[in-house]
């Protein structure tokens, strides 16, 4: 590492933005099962450390593309809680006016280009957009955030080929929780996905995913060799997805895929309480710290519900006349 | 007859199939747990090797279905849905439709691709396309389109024992619903459409989720003392066209109901057959009832407010009477 | 005006369009080198920054169009040719089309993708598709076929100039071919058909390659007294159906002539849209002249049976005004 | 090299094949100059001696794929001469009846199961391929051939991972000619194909591909390796086109993308004299072998050229009745 690591203003933010995402998701979870969300959710949760930690690391010039399992990147990367929550609850007001819902929050002005339901393109619009950062010239970065399953399509290993090849400033961010929808990462990956990283010149890592400072400091030496214009970065961050692939799932599948155990193990290993432990042990914030921030937090929850809530349903007619920028469905 | 979820009566004749015939395998993305039941318990009868859970790789998936197809196996690969077929359409469009004319006829490609379609579960753009018309320019193709349980069984069967590739594909929407299902074996001819309804006063040609809806319709304007001809194509390819051209010599009069969007959909193609092949019987103007050139919006209201219903449908059929 | 071939015409709107926009990159497979032409010399004027020369992926390069131009570039993908879009399929299908409309409108996305299509040079099967239909019916592009080298230079201004996605499609024959092309700046506007010769007895409609062989049965029908329109596309998505539906209104005959597939090809949608909204009109079936749903052969005289040709499109005139 | 390299037997099999190979293109190249083919030709001039090495370990049971640039796999792999050159003259008496051509030459009875006009797509065929074999369970292989361009497809990175996930008999050939269409190699590529490879459990080399012997020796190897249920092997063969990418370049660039003394240098390592010499050195061949070879070859390419200008120019009618087994074009 040629960094320091973050400084205890940097690492309470990141608690704060984790536990956002954590009690966003709740929500949504909760949400669902009510009945109150129009499709499903593929939920973030166990995941946090991994998008706080990098994105704490990204200024709004900054952009990411993100997944179907994009709630936490969106709100990690500074997103508006109150228009996502609307976006999830079909409205109006949400941030994509109701015609992305959960698997396409977007938040451009934010950096935010898109999470994506088709596993994998991410990595090639964020080529894309790394390719603009490197002529725009001014230092910035294109993250793209991908999952283990998504290692095993083919515009990878395209992406990094090209980057490397152009010394794009783009960062690989590999979330390896385990599953590929329903297969266990090993039934459908073989080798080691930093492998597929280190056949090209790139600067590769792997980390512990549920680890937030670790995190933030394998991201913050990958961003910055990006930033400096040496080329690609990759990240492997391994962690585990703890509700599942989406929320729907309890109702459809007929047999369970993975052990509770596994499950419980990797409770046992929640990023959360991690930081905060290591937060009051490194007396940077007390418990009282800790409770306020879950306090605030649950009002901000509150508050982005509301506000779904209050939005008007996304009706006829607005699909047809968003299709082009220069008017009509052609 | 036998009552069973549409995905049911899938998984049976799938079943059916591979005890039939040993060269049949199956693989797809988590076609072992499978998420909507379509191949739930294959894996525990045929084994690893007949049944396979891939990676994520949809390019690659469509192009292995061709090469073990073309090295003598009978090939089923599972797309899960429509959308991922663009992600693999590489070794659809340019190697399984067109090799064994490439080859002057050597290569035999008996694959047959499940996907499910269309939206109307507000699962957004990328998860709701009705793109048959894509596969129906490319020719090379087969298009089987089921409405319901006992169709999907039997025309799977068909597209399984056929040695030409044939996409199967099944509304998203309807896995769930509950239809009459022959016992024993049999399959469903393709290019023979299934007339749904019958009347004098104009025909409506649909397929698959639509079929439904427009039933509705014809039910509806029935109550209004108008009967029409409704005609499942049950295969876009081949398609009857004798059935849609008899219906409409005795009508005169066409409406077209498709789930897909309207430009170049297969709306448009049986429209324009009849304005060619039927244009003698033709009474009044051929009417699309299709989906907006658009994207599929999240939003429910948004979303339905795009997809054809009973009403739209037989607003087209009072509007080509009138 | 001057005389120039269709790529150099091409090659001269692509780098006066480098000129006037800074933001403009253009990149793909050996624009460098470049085959045939229509990118040469840009290297050397703008440089490696706005002209790329690719590795062959085409998956990413779709995928980087749509990033870079998300991120505020203007973005020229050259696809070289139209067969491997498939290859990059689903950047186009499922995040150039529909991301805006997923956005709720944030993303902008100025992408002009060129590409030749179309057959008649025995390139065979995967050289040779013709799949603009395709990408009609996924919505949210649009698709412009010149088929001379100045409306090549006018309507490439236009998709540069748009913020909208548009596919730029030269008909892969034409690139050779000399036409006039105006002096000076000018854009060829989206959505107005060209009439390419007048007539009172029937119209073809047609685009691209097609047009020539339409002109050409023009001309013979001509000298057998029989006086139609043909009526030139320019861009199918938007389509000028008010040309259409006005010269239809005029003659009451139609024939769609198409390089396409028949099967939900342009021809069979510009058909239905004249059997909805042009109906009161017609005075005889709406013919389709256009390719067999097959694959297309190597051998020259197997590949020349399937193209329309004057011979047939004018054998289908006759039929219509029989 | 687990193995002894190739028998005396083997080694002139193996000259005779890439004289036939390079003659019978030799032919192509002055018919396509002298307006006598109707389309284009791709010729592997200077690659002779990766397809005949391999294809010399492979039977008509072995599956191979090939690329645009197929001639010298199709005739490698036991392609009849006569047809394919029928083919490429597009007559009904072709391999194909006139239906694919040069860029499509296929034989199904020989293994041969397709060269392919859309670069990297036999990868994915022929881990099909490979699946099947695995199922017949006869201890048959499926070998990919393709080139340093398609390496940057990510089918290649998706077949490495399933073909390594199942233990598939594919052998992956990568042919480095040093271009990729009209761009070096090193302009589009980046860090070494091979690592590529290297990323997954397989059996890797990298081998001069203008050397038969060595070519030969190492998919011995490679092929052993996954006939006996090992998995999948890449050899990277690092060789060079000597010809354009296709004939038809000279017509139609305004200026040349090489250098013609990289060409020269090129021609001083031409595989065939080369392995001439070595056959005479080793006492395995005389001068008047040599010559024998060259002889009959000559005859058998003039029957070819022969066979194909007697053959009748596939019509109109054919292909729509091609295009379904089961009849009718739909
Ligand atoms: C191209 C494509 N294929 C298949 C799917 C269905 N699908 C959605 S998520 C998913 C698994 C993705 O796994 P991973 O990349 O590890 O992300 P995770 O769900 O674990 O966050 C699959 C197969 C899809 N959305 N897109
Ligand atoms: C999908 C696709 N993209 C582009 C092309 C055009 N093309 C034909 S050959 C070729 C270069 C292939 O290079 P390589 O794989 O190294 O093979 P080589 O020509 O050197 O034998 C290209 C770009 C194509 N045929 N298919
Ligand atoms: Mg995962
Ligand atoms: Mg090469």
């Amino acid at each position: 590492m040629s960094n320091n690591g973050p400084s205890p203003d940097e690492i309470r933010a990141i608690y704060a933005r984790m536990v956002l995402i954590r009690k966003m998701e709740e929500r949504l979870s909760a949400d669902f099962h009510a009945g109150k969300l129009p499709g499903g959710v593929h939920l973030y949760i166990g995941q946090e450390a991994v998008a706080a930690g990098v994105c704490a690391n990204l200024t709004d010039a900054d952009k990411i593309a993100s997944t179907h399992r994009g709630h936490g990147h969106f709100l990690a990367k500074g997103g508006d809680p109150k228009s996502m929550m609307a976006e999830v609850y079909g409205r109006e007001n949400g941030i994509c006016k109701g015609m992305g819902g959960s698997m396409h929050v977007a938040d451009i002005s934010k950096g935010i280009i898109g999470a994506n339901g088709i596993v994998g393109a991410g990595l090639a619009i964020t080529a894309g957009a790394a390719f603009a950062a490197q002529l725009d010239g001014d230092g910035h970065v294109a993250v793209c955030f991908f999952g283990d399953g998504a290692s095993n399509q083919g515009v990878l290993m395209e992406t990094l080929n090209v980057t490397s090849l152009w010394k794009l400033p783009m960062v690989f961010i590999c979330e390896h929780n385990g599953f590929s929808e329903f297969s266990p990462s090993a039934t459908v990956t073989s080798g080691e996905i930093a492998d597929r990283a280190r056949a090209f010149p790139m600067h590769v890592n792997v980390v512990d995913g549920n680890d937030a400072v670790a995190v933030w400091t394998a991201a913050a030496d990958a961003i910055a060799h990006a930033r400096s214009g040496n080329g690609p970065a990759f990240i492997e961050a391994k962690t585990y997805r703890i509700h599942g692939h989406f929320e729907m799932e309890k109702h459809m599948l007929s047999r369970p895929y993975r052990d509770e155990a596994e499950i419980e193990e990797w409770r046992g290993r929640d990023s959360i309480p991690r930081l905060a432990a290591h937060m009051i042990e490194a007396g940077i914030a007390s418990d009282s710290d800790i409770a306020d921030v879950n306090a605030r937090t649950d009002a901000e929850v509150e508050e982005a519900a509301a506000f779904a809530e209050a939005g008007t349903p996304a009706g006829p007619g607005l699909a047809p006349s968003l299709m082009f920028a220069e008017g009509g469905a052609g | 007859m036998a009552k069973q979820r549409l995905t049911n009566a899938v998984n049976d004749g799938l079943a059916e199939e591979m005890r039939r015939d040993p060269k049949i395998i199956l693989f797809g993305e988590d076609v072992e747990v499978s998420m909507t039941g379509d191949t739930i318990g294959l894996l525990d009868e045929f084994g690893p090797d007949r049944i396979r859970n891939t990676p994520i790789c949809e390019a690659t998936l469509t192009g292995m279905a061709v090469g073990a197809a073309a090295s003598g196996y009978r090939v089923i690969l599972h797309m899960m849905m429509a959308n991922f077929i663009y992600t693999g359409f590489d070794a659809i469009a340019n190697q399984m439709s067109k090799l064994r004319l490439m080859t002057g006829g050597q290569i035999t490609l008996p694959i047959t691709v499940m996907c499910g379609y269309g939206g109307g579960r507000a699962l957004a753009a990328q998860h709701s396309d009705t793109p048959y018309s894509l596969l129906m320019n490319l020719g090379g193709l087969n298009v089987a389109v089921p409405c319901n349980a006992g169709d999907a069984k039997g025309l799977l069967k068909t597209a399984i024992r056929s040695d030409d590739p044939a996409f199967f594909m099944v509304p998203g929407g309807r896995g769930g619903e509950i239809g009459e299902v022959p016992e024993g074996d049999y399959e469903i001819p393709f290019g023979a459409a299934s007339v749904r309804a019958e009347g004098n006063a104009a025909t409506i040609v649909t397929v698959g989720a639509m079929v439904r809806h427009s039933l509705e319709a014809a039910e509806a304007l029935a109550e209004a003392g108008t009967q029409v001809d409704v005609i499942d194509c049950r295969t876009l390819v081949p398609l009857d066209e004798d059935a849609i051209i008899k219906s409409v010599a005795k009508t005169g009069r066409l409406v077209v109901v498709d789930e897909a969007r309207d430009r170049c959909g297969a709306a448009s193609y049986i429209a324009a057959l009849v304005a060619d092949k039927g244009f003698a019987h033709l009474k009044a103007p051929v009417r699309r009832v299709t989906v907006a050139n658009t994207a599929m919006p999240y939003a429910p209201a948004a979303e339905a407010d795009l997809l054809p219903n009973p009403e739209t449908i037989a607003a087209a059929v009072r509007d080509v009477i009138a």
